[in-house]
């Protein structure tokens, strides 16, 4: 067995067991630090198939963007002791045979599906290439355009944040 | 305002006023009841603009719990020294006077602490030093616990 | 001159004709971590025992003087210390989070430093992201102060934590923007390409006053992304006591403290790298005998002596500037900061295309 | 009147309560800040005192008053010169006893000495209240020049007793007035530097302008008095209005400020450390001959009741006696200017941030003994 080949192993065992407690956590706290867990742990998948810029984005928005806002709005709702209350039973057998039918479905479908390696050569993925798609106008392109078009949903939001604020008192 | 103005002023507003001992400042004895009203008159009117109460405080004498306000006017620069003899030695009671000086309402927790003087219409009258659970009232003459040195 | 390149092709074909593929690889791994780990310890330490000298002369004192020779023994003795203080476990607290958040700030702080070339052919990986990648590390510290001042069940932690999210999330805006300056006038990510471009000139000789716009608006974004005073709220000692660290002793204390100097420490060298010419001397336009003379220190001293200069800058903000109040902070940040580095980065960008740099 | 403590639910859930103090850096003492918070914002403060209760008045009234005023040191323990003075001033002022000039010159220069050297460490730790952490350096480097003064002088450097009923516990060191002039032409060019490190900052100025606003008749209504009332544009200083000691022979300003915020107190203090150095200058030439103590067969107040006040460095300290001709104090009340000083605290520093409580906290410059006695 190889160093990378070692390195996937953990990494996805990292992923399997970080999301399975992330899931199973009582504590909310914890669950999100799970959830960081498995997401630096896509990462490191990310950079192990050299998809550099990926990784890094993943890091960027997912365990510094997205779980720094998931950990900010639980600090600012929960106590230190609060935890969630355990399922109830219906809930966890409704769930355990829900996850079980996608399990086989996902599993069905991927081992009947045969995958063949692409005879196309491997797109580049550094960063020019990946800078002239975003900026370009070619096919392939525009793809900063559309990026610019979500300030609008930022724009929304503080709008709706504004409006909704109680008044000063 | 001099001393004999002072007097006179207090007299005028208070008929039964006796004159205090103090050689220093123009003193006047009043009784508990017209305190307020005599302490607003002083605080409001032109002529005595009292509005700066430097020193409250209480002694305990052998007629009773004298309290003692200190008060001033920042604007004239005079002295009034307004004294009220509690005889009551059990449970003395004053009105306050913190709603027309807000520092008075710390100088009269104090009080409450270390004389046991209750003070009406005070807006938070609690323990200021010791402890919510103390016995007895430190500053009163007869007070004695077990580890005060005696002399 | 001062390749490390050869010595590091050499080293690993050794390791290739002696071991099988999966122990060469594995042996190339440890032995590069170890260097890392034990360079990001004994510099943390130096950074400490300087600061503390720096601290002194702005004080008008000694600073550390009686363990070795000028108190250079100092900080080892204080490391030796906390690693033998007893650990405090709080009640209440959460231990798991509150165990692994000090771990968190300084995975992060060293990962980043992995991809610094601190000289020729000298550095851990070279990416091709390698700015991005800085960036994307470092935003991972703020979880775990985030999670330190959660975890540790105090108000005054959680008021700190919530600061330093605030103010860390804010300023890696204003960080990010003044290094895409630097990435417009370079035109790469990969910090040996962004070096390379500063063979001739330095960026913040090169690119006019914008580029030392983006570099002021980089140093306070940094300090602030750092948590360093005059941005220190997060750990305001004369408000929350000592902020989200409140409650942590001994090594845990430690590990924070490591990783405030660390991180400080990628920010300077960051900073050399992008607008300072990394480990380039310096070179006066085509006075040959003084470029020459120049050339002979070698990249290491240069790399660490412009990063020792941008350091010492920021611990002289530390111990001469009040701290700021929070809106300010942030008023700081999203009224000033941010709109005059957008503006600036505009402006570059315009430089860039218009070939108006030299 | 406006809402008062007691009718603010403390059991509501939404509060956040936090304790400044006993044991916080903010304090700088043992006062405890109970302060409920709206995110960043103080809701309201309510001090809780009493950690370092001493009962002071009630140990005095067993012992007689040369042996008191060793216990009023430990009031304002940055004052403790012009504590001894208040009390001593009292007692001669019941005796009716004058001291000599050579005693007053000498009272008035310690108390000014000590005024300076309060001034200094207050400087030195409200620059660390507000982060500026190199201030608290160069306060306590000029500071230990004092205290060398007083040190060489009266054996003590912090709680001295030195001033006494009737004069003085000793004749100053021959070095006395020669240190105090070097002290003078010293600290003249170290004060512009303490400008240089702090009052110009922009940061600094941000921080303390506008910020903890009290008007003049707040300042009077609570007897906030000192630089802190005199920031507000209140005429308190006892100096000016009652001279004592050796004040009536001395020319200065009593500097007020109009503003009432937090800077307005700091600049107040700055002012007044150049305006103590002005009075040092003018009188430690000039010192008369004569003896430092009068000769008192026994210190006894005469039966009757009075009060006298001075000028520490933080306010008015007014001493109460009542005597009834014994050697002691039937009651000895000490009027001191932390105590009401304090209690401004909830209505400046509500509505501000907790950054500003502690800068707000910092320029009323309380020394917590002297709340507590």
């Amino acid at each position: 067995m190889s160093g990378p080949k070692i390195i996937f192993f953990i990494l996805a065992a990292a992923i399997l067991v970080f999301s399975v407690m992330s899931i199973f956590s009582r504590r909310i706290l914890r669950a999100a630090i799970y959830l960081l867990f498995v997401l630096v742990s896509m990462a490191g998948l990310y950079y192990m198939m050299n998809f550099q810029f990926l990784a890094a984005v993943q890091l960027i928005l997912y365990a510094g963007g997205i779980v720094v806002l998931i950990i900010f709005s639980i600090l600012l709702t929960s106590q230190i002791n609060s935890t969630l209350d355990p399922p109830r039973k219906s809930h966890l057998l409704l769930g355990a045979v829900t996850s079980v039918l996608g399990l086989i479905l996902g599993a069905t479908t991927i081992l009947k599906y045969s995958f063949q390696a692409s005879a196309s050569a491997p797109i580049g993925t550094d960063m020019r290439t990946i800078g002239r798609h975003l900026l370009g106008t070619g096919a392939e392109g525009y793809a900063l355009p559309f990026e610019v078009i979500t300030v609008l949903l930022l724009a929304a939001l503080v709008g709706s944040i504004l409006i909704a604020r109680k008044p000063k008192v | 305002m001099n001393i004999e103005q002072l007097t006179a002023w207090v007299t005028a507003l208070v008929p039964d006023q006796k004159p205090g001992v103090s050689k220093q400042f123009a003193e006047c004895i009043v009784p508990a009841g017209q305190l307020h009203q005599l302490c607003k008159d002083l605080r409001d009117n032109r002529n005595t603009q009292m509005d700066y109460l430097f020193c409250e405080t209480a002694v305990d004498r052998k007629d009773g719990f004298h309290m003692v306000y200190h008060m001033k006017s920042t604007i004239l620069q005079h002295t009034l020294v307004i004294r009220v003899i509690l005889t009551d030695k059990i449970n003395p009671e004053v009105v306050s006077v913190s709603d027309l000086w807000h520092g008075a309402e710390f100088f009269e927790r104090e009080i409450f602490d270390l004389f046991g003087i209750r003070f009406t219409n005070h807006p938070d009258l609690r323990r200021l030093f010791l402890e919510e659970d103390w016995v007895g009232y430190p500053l009163r003459k007869d007070y004695k616990d077990s580890f005060t040195l005696e002399r | 001159m001062y390749d490390f390149a050869p010595f590091i092709d050499s080293y690993t074909s050794y390791l290739n004709a002696h071991f099988s593929p999966f122990w060469a690889g594995l042996i190339s791994m440890v032995s590069l971590g170890v260097a890392l780990l034990l360079f990001y310890a004994v510099l943390g330490l130096y950074l400490v025992y300087a600061e503390r000298k720096v601290c002194a002369q702005m004080q008008n004192r000694m600073g550390p003087n009686r363990v070795g020779p000028m108190g250079l023994f100092q900080t080892i003795a204080d490391l030796i210390k906390l690693l033998l203080k007893e650990l405090i476990y709080i009640r209440n607290a959460d231990s798991f989070l509150f165990n692994i958040a000090p771990f968190i700030v300084i995975v992060a702080s060293i990962m980043a430093i992995g991809s610094i070339p601190f000289a020729r052919g000298l550095q851990a990986v070279d990416l091709n992201i390698g700015v991005l990648y800085i960036l994307a590390i470092s935003s991972m510290g703020v979880i775990g102060v985030l999670i330190a001042g959660w975890a540790s069940n105090s108000k005054y932690s959680v008021i700190g934590a919530m600061r330093s999210g605030a103010q860390v999330i804010s300023y890696e805006l204003s960080v990010g923007l003044a290094l895409l300056c630097a990435i417009t006038f370079a035109g790469s990510m990969q910090l040996s390409e962004i070096i390379a471009s500063q063979q001739d000139g330095w960026w913040i000789f090169k690119g006019h006053i914008p580029a030392f716009v983006a570099f002021v608006i980089y140093l306070i974004a940094g300090t602030a992304e750092t948590n360093r005073g005059p941005f220190d709220l997060a750990e305001a000692e004369s408000e929350l006591t000592a902020g989200f660290h409140t409650e942590y002793s001994g090594i845990k204390f430690a590990f924070f403290f490591l990783a405030e100097y660390m991180n400080m420490f990628v920010i300077a060298a960051l900073a050399t790298t992008l607008f300072l010419g990394g480990w380039l001397p310096f070179h006066l336009y085509n006075f040959t005998a003084f470029n020459t003379v120049m050339d002979y220190i070698p990249p290491v001293f240069w790399f660490f002596g412009k990063t020792a200069f941008v350091i010492y800058v920021m611990m002289w903000f530390k111990w001469t500037f009040p701290r700021l109040r929070i809106d300010q902070l942030l008023a700081l940040e999203w009224k000033y900061l941010l709109p005059i580095s957008l503006l600036n980065l505009l402006l570059i960008s315009f430089l860039t295309l218009m070939q108006w740099h030299f | 009147m406006e809402e008062t403590l007691l009718d603010i639910d403390l059991k509501d859930r939404e509060e956040y309560i936090i304790n400044m103090g006993p044991q916080h850096p903010s304090t700088h003492g043992v006062l405890r800040f109970e302060t409920c918070l709206q995110g960043e914002m103080v809701k309201y403060i309510i001090p809780h005192c009493g950690y370092i209760h001493r009962g002071i008045e009630k140990m005095s009234e067993s012992l007689s008053y040369p042996q008191l005023v060793h216990l009023t040191d430990r009031m304002d323990y940055l004052s403790a010169h012009m504590n001894n003075e208040a009390v001593a001033l009292c007692v001669e002022k019941a005796m009716e006893v004058e001291v000599t000039d050579r005693v007053k010159y000498i009272r008035t220069i310690l108390a000014e000495l000590s005024r300076i050297a309060s001034h200094q460490l207050w400087w030195s730790a409200f620059g660390m209240d507000l982060g500026a952490l190199t201030t608290f350096f160069y306060g306590l480097r000029d500071r230990e020049r004092i205290l060398d003064i007083f040190e060489e002088t009266t054996g003590t450097r912090l709680i001295q007793t030195f001033i006494t009923p009737g004069g003085l516990m000793n004749d100053v060191h021959p070095n006395f007035q020669k240190r105090v002039r070097e002290f003078v032409t010293y600290f003249r060019k170290k004060l512009p530097e303490y400008n240089q490190l702090l009052t110009g900052n922009v940061i600094f100025q941000e921080r303390t302008k506008g910020i903890g606003y009290m008007s003049k008749e707040v300042a009077i209504s609570y007897g906030v008095t000192g630089p802190s009332g005199r920031g507000s544009g209140f005429h308190c200083d006892i100096r000016k209005l009652a001279p004592y000691s050796a004040y009536p022979f001395v020319k200065f300003n009593e500097i007020t400020a109009t503003e009432g915020d937090t800077f307005a107190r700091y600049w107040v203090r700055m002012q007044e450390m150049s305006e103590s150095l002005d009075i040092i200058d003018q009188l430690v030439d000039n010192i008369p001959q004569g003896d430092y103590m009068l000769a008192l067969k026994a210190i006894k107040a005469p039966k009757g009741e009075f009060y006298h006040s001075v000028e520490t460095a933080r306010g008015e300290l007014g001493v109460f006696i009542v005597s009834d001709g014994g050697p002691n104090p039937a009651r000895i009340k000490y009027r001191t200017p932390n105590f009401s000083n304090l209690f401004v605290i909830n209505k400046i520093a509500a509505g501000h941030k907790i950054a500003d409580l502690v800068a707000i906290s910092g320029s009323l410059d309380l020394v917590i003994p002297d709340i507590d006695r």
